[in-house]
């Protein structure tokens, strides 16, 4: 076992933990669940141990003579069955004052913290979230919104209103709060808070179809100000980089690209030090843009037809099927907090979207109301389900252009 | 070890000797009800659940239904239990011609309430625009009355087997083929007369009453339905003419008893139904 | 009258013909009680009385059903406890499920507050 | 009182014979006894329950296998071994195939073979019934697993198939698909069949019982029996009405999960949980009534507390109707909903308890023999306890919602799935070997067995507690390996590997035993209850020479201290029966069978929307019931004298 002692403390501590709350939520939920653990952990080594004591005092000696002496053939004791349920009616009432409380606090925010509460939506989709604040209105546009990264005030409760468009998912982000369900024609809510500014792992807790397993999110925590700075970032338009300069000639290539194995991880250790200040390092600016490079990007974005279902406030860009790629340079993941947002990662998604995320909307074309499809990257057969043609494919010098500029938007 | 086959009634461990004193063809049935309770439970929770609460494209209920007719064929169906319980009560006796007509009474009430539920159904569907898929009403409101149509049927079928099975000679020859035939002249029958009656229904709607016109129409226009029927109703009555000795007898009655309890519990069912979802609609 | 087929039944030879009178007594019983319950709907008294008393007369129907019509009066006491199980369960059932989704929490969204969102609904 | 007492009320008009029967060639009963025709035209419980038996150990490895896979696609991070969709298939599949097609038919096996002999029987209340239930049962599991071997794979829906998932929109949109029809028509078949055969099982517990086996005579194998056919009866029509409306909305365009026409997705959850919950007690109830023969077998003395056991199993079935959105805490029901939930479910426990601790009290001053039998109930106990313990976590509900759809809910199911119902099984099996087969299975084997098995089991699933409190989610063909689960999911493979070897032992011990086993007296475990009372083992046709009369609980062993009283007694009872007409047993016949395969045709047609088809096989169906009704029950009559097989 020395091999695996080392991660032992993994064991508890990973990013999606239980134990290590962050929140009052998450805390409350926490408690409930040690009195439960001391609960039964006391029953069970008390019954245990008489159990172990029963067999091992009781085992007869001699196995091979069944005839051996006949114990005596009672029937049963009233007053200790009577006595053994009083106790066990007696244990539960512990842990059942505790999680009646717990309901309570947990449903919604506390009354006299209403005053204060942040709200925002969550709407779940087959495969990733949309984020809107219906608090910050953006003049002629409407609610600011964003996707996969929810960026919350510390310290202040949140509510958190849960929608879907599609079928059931649920919102998880376990160092927060206990997850909610996301269904359809139903309006669900969670509250949490985070007590810190911090970077919080989340993901889809309920099976929603084929890539369910990596439909996940990410929730930010910031203080007060670095989140009023935030919101007042996002609801300018997205960042344009030498929108008018003329697109000349073969760009040179900033980025060299392998081909990573399907397998690969999304993530690297690096950003996993420290994943809120590399949240922070990623709200800048990237250092060596391409001016040119960026521009040709954001034609493509219209010529692969990307515009039908994604939305780059100001630049023209408005689909509204797809995650807004407002200020998709700026987030720490990408595809639903599955990947690091590198540009290796980020070539390796519009290239070959299948790869990561089988079944993904974007390569197989997202569903609309009254039957249609928004197109992906194929066209799929309405008989049989099987690939009839490509719609987008992109080569790795679009997939250059389209990664500067998707990298520009910060 | 000897073995001999005996004759085909004998059945004394299986019927008779119980420890409850129940037979088990009843205790069957009554956990089988019991467990069909859960079932239109089920059913019925989800019509009140959707009722209950708003959902799009909802039709004018009230306007929809016509208390009349729901009142009538709540009416035929009570009959037809008072024509069960007869007949139970017949066989019980050993009266195998009067448990006969009384099947029979119990069957022509049964499928009255049928022709009654198809005439709604395709009135509601052609006239009211009211399908499976056009609301969440016409969802819940078909599938729950249907279903306990199907259950009417079933029991119908079962009465005619049980009517058939009557005639079983009582000295062993082989009648398979004749009550398959005695079976297949119910089916026609009662297609026809369905039919035939629902053009009866349609064209005195059409002329508004009964008269010489109406009348003419309805021949003309369902002349073959109602031909069957009747050459249908002369091949039964011929078919049931049979006076000879029949197996069937005061030890069936457990049978017809049980079948008799499937039957009530199709028609307190409907009972529920008939409140549940159509008088609570007039408040 | 033969107790070979009901035993429960033995002994009541006396009772057998009177049976039928009950049984035609209780059809015009029910039929009545219809006929009320159809009245009853167009009386103009408070709605939760009248639904009271249609419930409760639908329930008087039911029960005469099941105790005359399906014999539970005179069967063994087990049938009656067989099917009251399955009875009393699936009514336990029917009520807690209504009760469930006539919560605060449970009622559905609004049609502006699904088309807020339902741009990529797809039409089933 | 004799048996015969009880026939006076109800008269002997039927016992005139009728005159010898002139049937036509289609109403002759089939009357071999060995060979393929006399395993199809079966109505012997004891051959109906070998054959559950069989076909659910074989589901059990299938079912086994595909766990086998989703453990090995999770062994490490980000492993491409199994693509999503596949992944999903499996779990489905897995769970589908081990609830429904491994353990309930597995006890079903049991209630089949064992408690008619319990109870005294000759056989069950409606043996053609039986024999119907089994192949209805198993046209529902083809018609499930069908899937595989067709282009649009296997259910994917997972295993209770939550809206809106299930619907033609987001499931199978493809006419080509139907995937989803399958596992909706599979089940809806299988919950014919368990229906059938649990009104049969209550018809005879209660109607067929030997003369003197009162209702508090009864084994508790037999009790549990009884109050598992009450579960099926009454849950599955709630889960049949769900999959009769999914049916509708995906073939006939009604609305009733269907958002835009204002459906409920949450009414599928609740109708799925109100059978779903009952459910998890139809798999466990039967091992507790095992574990209850066991026990007592084993430590030579009666069960402690019998009547109070017997109480607590009810209770814990009819509280199990009132706790099943324990599995919705996450749903958002709001506060007063989840708090009674909450409770409830908190109150199963203490029935629950109950029968933990008067099996402790069983144990207690006992002489006990740890044969493998007796191992493996004690592994129960055990491990069933901390499985009941995680299920007392989840009721907490603010804890669950940290729970809820994690590993620890894996791991909560698995222990009280195989450490307890699985367990049992297994145990059962072994406990009643030397009665089916008269062999018995070496006990060093046996005991290998089970501490690979047990040893396997722990390091597969303790382990998911952490998992899940450590933030995995199920349902997740892959997880990154940042996140701390590394280490554990290795670890649970190789526990998954060790549990197959131990498995694997196991099954190829029995396979040996069947074919090479050492032949057993009679009552090897000298035992307590009347189905150990058969004059041989594997026991006759006709169960019991004569039908034994019943002084007291534990009927053989009392009949073993009183021999001689017994022995006069059933000399009496013997001329009685004979004088009767010998011992009367139910006729063979060919249309349980051909009813069962019209409605597996009829399905397979109407999944494929071949509705022609889907006709045919109706009437195929149809005319099965027909001629079964008219060939009439039937029957024969066995003479014991004829042949000296009488053991005296
Ligand atoms: C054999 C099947 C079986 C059994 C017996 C149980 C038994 C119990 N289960 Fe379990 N359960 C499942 C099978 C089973 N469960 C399955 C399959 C699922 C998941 C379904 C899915 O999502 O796929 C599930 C899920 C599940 C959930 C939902 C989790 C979630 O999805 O969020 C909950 C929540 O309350 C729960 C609770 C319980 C409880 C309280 C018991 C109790 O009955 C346990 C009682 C036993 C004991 C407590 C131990 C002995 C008692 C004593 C020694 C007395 C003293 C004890 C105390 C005072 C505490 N179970
Ligand atoms: C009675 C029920 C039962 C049983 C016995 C099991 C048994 C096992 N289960 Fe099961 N499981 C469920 C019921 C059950 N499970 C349910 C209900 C789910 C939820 C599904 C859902 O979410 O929808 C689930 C889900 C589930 C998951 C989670 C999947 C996920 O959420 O992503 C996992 C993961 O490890 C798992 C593992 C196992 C393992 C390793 C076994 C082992 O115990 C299996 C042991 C058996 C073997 C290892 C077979 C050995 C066979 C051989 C050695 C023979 C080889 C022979 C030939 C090839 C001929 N199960
Ligand atoms: C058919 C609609 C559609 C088209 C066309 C489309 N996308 Fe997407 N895109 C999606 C959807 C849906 C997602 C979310 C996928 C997921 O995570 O499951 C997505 C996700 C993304 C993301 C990740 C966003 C995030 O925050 O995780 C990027 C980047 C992206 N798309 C870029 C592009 C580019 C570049 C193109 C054109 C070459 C394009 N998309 C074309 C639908 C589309
Ligand atoms: Cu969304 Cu799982
Ligand atoms: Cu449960």
């Amino acid at each position: 076992m020395p091999l695996f002692l080392g991660g032992w403390f993994q064991w508890l501590t990973g990013p999606q933990s239980t134990f290590d709350t962050h929140g009052p939520v998450a805390k409350s939920q926490l408690d409930v669940f040690y009195v439960t653990l001391w609960v039964t952990g006391i029953t069970f080594v008390i019954v245990v141990s008489i159990l172990s004591y029963a067999t091992l005092k009781f085992k007869a000696r001699k196995t091979d003579d069944p005839h051996a002496a006949i114990p005596h053939q009672g029937h049963g004791n009233p007053l200790i069955e009577l006595s053994l349920i009083g106790l066990s009616v007696l244990a539960l009432v512990f842990i059942a004052v505790p999680t009646l409380k717990s309901i309570w606090y947990s449903y919604d925010i506390p009354a006299e913290r209403k005053e204060n509460a942040y709200e925002v939506n969550a709407i779940g989709y087959q495969w990733w979230f949309k984020f809107e604040y219906p608090k910050e209105q953006i003049d002629g546009t409407g609610t600011l919104v964003a996707a996969n990264e929810l960026v919350i005030p510390a310290g202040r409760p949140v509510r958190i209103n849960l929608r879907t468009t599609d079928v059931i998912h649920s919102f998880w982000v376990p160092k927060l709060a206990g997850k909610v369900d996301m269904i359809p024609n139903r309006g669900n809510h969670l509250w949490l808070e985070a007590d810190q500014p911090g970077y919080f792992w989340g993901q889809c807790a309920e099976y929603c179809g084929e890539s369910h397993a990596v439909m996940r999110f990410r929730v930010i925590a910031l203080d007060e100000a670095a989140f009023a700075t935030w919101v007042a970032r996002q609801k300018t338009p997205a960042r344009s980089v030498a929108a008018d300069a003329p697109v000349t000639g073969s760009p040179a290539a900033p980025y060299e690209f392998k081909n990573p194995g399907r397998n690969a991880p999304g993530w690297s250790a690096e950003f996993d030090a420290a994943p809120f200040a590399n949240w922070e390092k990623q709200q800048n600016v990237n250092a060596g843009e391409n001016p040119a490079l960026i521009a040709q990007g954001r034609q493509l974005f219209q010529q692969k037809t990307c515009v039908s279902c994604h939305t780059v406030r100001g630049h023209d860009f408005n689909g509204t099927t797809a995650p807004d790629l407002t200020r998709v340079g700026a987030r720490t993941t990408i595809a639903a907090g599955l990947l690091e947002n590198t540009p290796e990662n980020l070539h390796r998604w519009i290239v070959h979207p299948d790869e990561v995320k089988p079944g993904n909307k974007m390569f197989v074309g997202v569903p609309m109301t009254g039957g249609t499809t928004m197109a992906g990257y194929i066209n799929l057969d309405k008989d049989t389900g099987k690939p009839t043609g490509h719609n987008i494919v992109i080569n790795d010098d679009e997939a250059r252009a389209l990664v500067s500029y998707l990298h520009s938007l910060k | 070890m000897s073995t001999h086959a005996a004759a085909g009634a004998i059945d004394h461990h299986h019927d008779h000797t119980t420890t409850t004193g129940i037979p088990n063809k009843k205790l069957f049935m009554w956990a089988f009800l019991a467990s069909d309770c859960m079932f239109f439970g089920a059913l019925i929770s989800t019509h009140l659940i959707y009722r209950l609460h708003q959902t799009p494209n909802q039709p004018d209920i009230v306007g929809l239904f016509s208390l009349e007719l729901t009142s009538f064929s709540t009416f035929i169906l009570l009959m037809s239990s008072l024509l069960m319980a007869l007949a139970v009560n017949a066989c019980q006796k050993g009266h195998v011609p009067a448990t006969r007509k009384m099947l029979l009474g119990t069957i022509v009430f049964g499928l009255i309430f049928l022709a009654c539920q198809v005439y709604e159904f395709s009135h509601f569907v052609h006239e009211k625009g009211l399908t499976l898929s056009s609301s969440m009403f016409g969802s819940t409101f078909y599938t729950l009355t249907g279903t306990h149509g199907c259950h009417v049927a079933i029991g119908v079928l079962w009465l005619v087997l049980m009517y058939i099975r009557t005639f079983k000679p009582a000295d062993g020859r082989p009648w398979i083929l004749k009550s398959f035939i005695h079976l297949l002249v119910f089916a026609v029958v009662t297609v026809a007369a369905i039919k035939a009656l629902l053009g009866g229904v349609h064209a005195f709607q059409e002329h508004h009453g009964l008269s010489g016109e109406m009348l003419s129409a309805f021949v003309h226009h369902d002349l073959l339905a109602i031909g069957v029927t009747v050459a249908g109703l002369i091949a039964l009555v011929f078919l049931g003419r049979d006076r000879k000795a029949v197996e069937f007898g005061e030890a069936n009655a457990i049978d017809v008893e049980s079948m008799g309890l499937y039957w009530h519990f199709v028609d307190i069912v409907w009972i529920i139904i008939f409140t549940a979802v159509y008088l609570l609609e007039y408040l | 009258m033969s107790a070979s087929s009901s035993p429960a039944a033995a002994g009541h030879g006396q009772h057998e013909a009177s049976k039928f009178h009950i049984f035609v007594q209780l059809a015009m019983i029910l039929a009545v009680i219809t006929g009320v319950e159809i009245v009853l709907i167009y009386i103009p008294l408070a709605k939760w009385l009248i639904v009271t008393s249609l419930v409760t007369l639908s329930l008087v129907k039911f029960m005469l059903v099941i105790f005359i019509f399906m014999h539970l009066k005179w069967d063994k006491l087990f049938c009656t406890i067989l099917f009251f199980i399955g009875l009393s369960l699936a009514g336990g059932t029917v009520i807690a499920l209504l009760a469930l989704f006539a919560t605060e929490d449970s009622k559905p969204l609004t049609t502006e507050e699904t088309s807020a969102i339902s741009y990529n609904v797809r039409a089933a | 009182m004799s048996a015969h007492a009880q026939t006076d009320s109800v008269g002997h008009a039927t016992h005139t014979a009728p005159p010898a029967e002139k049937r036509s060639w289609l109403l002759t009963r089939p009357t071999a006894k060995t060979g393929i025709v006399s395993w199809l035209t079966t109505v012997d419980h004891k051959k109906i329950g070998l054959m559950y038996g069989i076909s659910a150990l074989f589901f059990f490895l299938v079912g086994g296998v595909e766990a086998l896979l989703i453990r090995l696609q999770l062994a490490v991070p980000n492993n491409t071994f199994i693509s999503h969709q596949l992944y999903n298939e499996l779990f489905t599949m897995h769970a589908t195939t081990m609830i429904f097609l491994a353990v309930m038919p597995l006890s079903a096996a049991f209630f089949n073979y064992m408690m008619p002999l319990q109870i005294g029987a000759r056989d069950v209340a409606f043996p053609r019934l039986n024999g119907f239930a089994f192949w209805v049962f198993l046209a529902g599991a083809i018609v499930i697993n069908v899937g595989w071997f067709m282009k649009s794979g296997a259910p994917d829906a997972g295993w209770f198939g939550y809206a809106p998932l299930t619907s033609k929109a987001y499931s199978n949109q493809f006419t080509h698909d139907m995937s989803t029809d399958l596992w909706v028509m599979g089940l809806q078949i299988l919950g014919v069949s368990s229906v059938v055969g649990s009104l049969n099982f209550i018809v005879t517990i209660i109607n067929m019982r030997a003369p003197g086996m009162t209702m508090m005579r009864l084994p508790v194998f037999t009790w549990m029996t009884l109050v598992t056919a009450f579960l099926i009866i009454l849950s599955f029509p709630a889960i049949t009405i769900a999959l009769v409306e999914l049916m509708m909305d995906r073939s006939f365009g009604t609305a009733f999960f269907d958002i835009s026409n204002g459906g409920l997705p949450i009414l599928w959850q609740h109708l799925f949980w109100i059978f779903g919950h009952p459910e998890v007690y139809i798999l466990i109830l039967p091992a507790m009534g095992i574990i209850s023969e066991i026990l007592p077998t084993f430590s030579r003395k009666p069960l402690f507390g019998y009547p109070i056991i017997v109480f607590s199993g009810a209770t814990i079935g009819f509280l199990g109707f009132g706790v099943w959105s324990h599995h919705m805490f996450t749903t958002g029901m709001g506060t007063v909903a989840t708090a009674a939930f909450s409770l409830m479910t908190m109150a199963i426990a203490v029935p629950t308890g109950v029968k933990i601790f008067n099996w402790i009290g069983t144990l207690w001053g006992g002489h006990l023999q740890m044969r493998t039998p007796m191992m493996f109930a004690l592994g129960f106990v055990w491990m069933f306890m901390m499985g009941g313990f995680s299920g007392v976590m989840h009721s907490a509900a603010p804890a669950d919602a940290q729970q809820q759809d994690s590993y620890f809910v894996v791991a909560h199911f698995h222990y009280v799935l195989i450490g307890g119902s699985v367990f049992a099984l297994l145990a059962g099996i072994h406990y009643w070997f030397p009665l089916i087969f008269g062999r018995k299975v070496s006990e060093f084997w046996g005991k290998l067995s089970f501490w690979v098995i047990f040893s396997g089991f722990n390091i597969t699933f303790f382990p998911m507690h952490f998992l899940g409190l450590n933030g995995m989610p199920r349902r997740t063909a892959v997880y990154d390996g940042n996140m701390g689960w590394n280490d554990a999911n290795l670890i649970a493979t190789i526990g998954a590997l060790i549990l197959g070897v131990g498995i694997a032992i196991y099954f190829t011990v029995m396979i040996y035993t069947y074919f090479k086993g050492e032949k057993t007296s009679h009552d090897v475990w000298d035992a307590r209850t009347l189905e150990w009372a058969v004059p041989s083992t594997p026991p006759p046709e006709h169960n019991f020479d004569v039908i034994p009369t019943v002084h007291a609980r534990d009927a053989y062993w009392y009949e073993k201290n009183h021999q001689a009283e017994i022995a006069k007694e059933q000399a009496a009872h013997a001329a009685d029966e004979a004088s009767h007409g010998g011992i009367h047993m139910p006729s063979q016949s060919w249309f349980p069978i051909i009813a069962a395969s019209g409605l597996l045709t009829g399905a397979l047609f109407f999944v494929n929307h071949i509705m022609i088809g889907a006709i045919a096989g109706g009437a195929i169906m149809f005319l099965g019931v027909y001629l079964w009704a008219s060939e009439g029950p039937g029957g024969y009559h066995i003479h014991l004298d004829d042949k000296n097989h009488k053991k005296h």
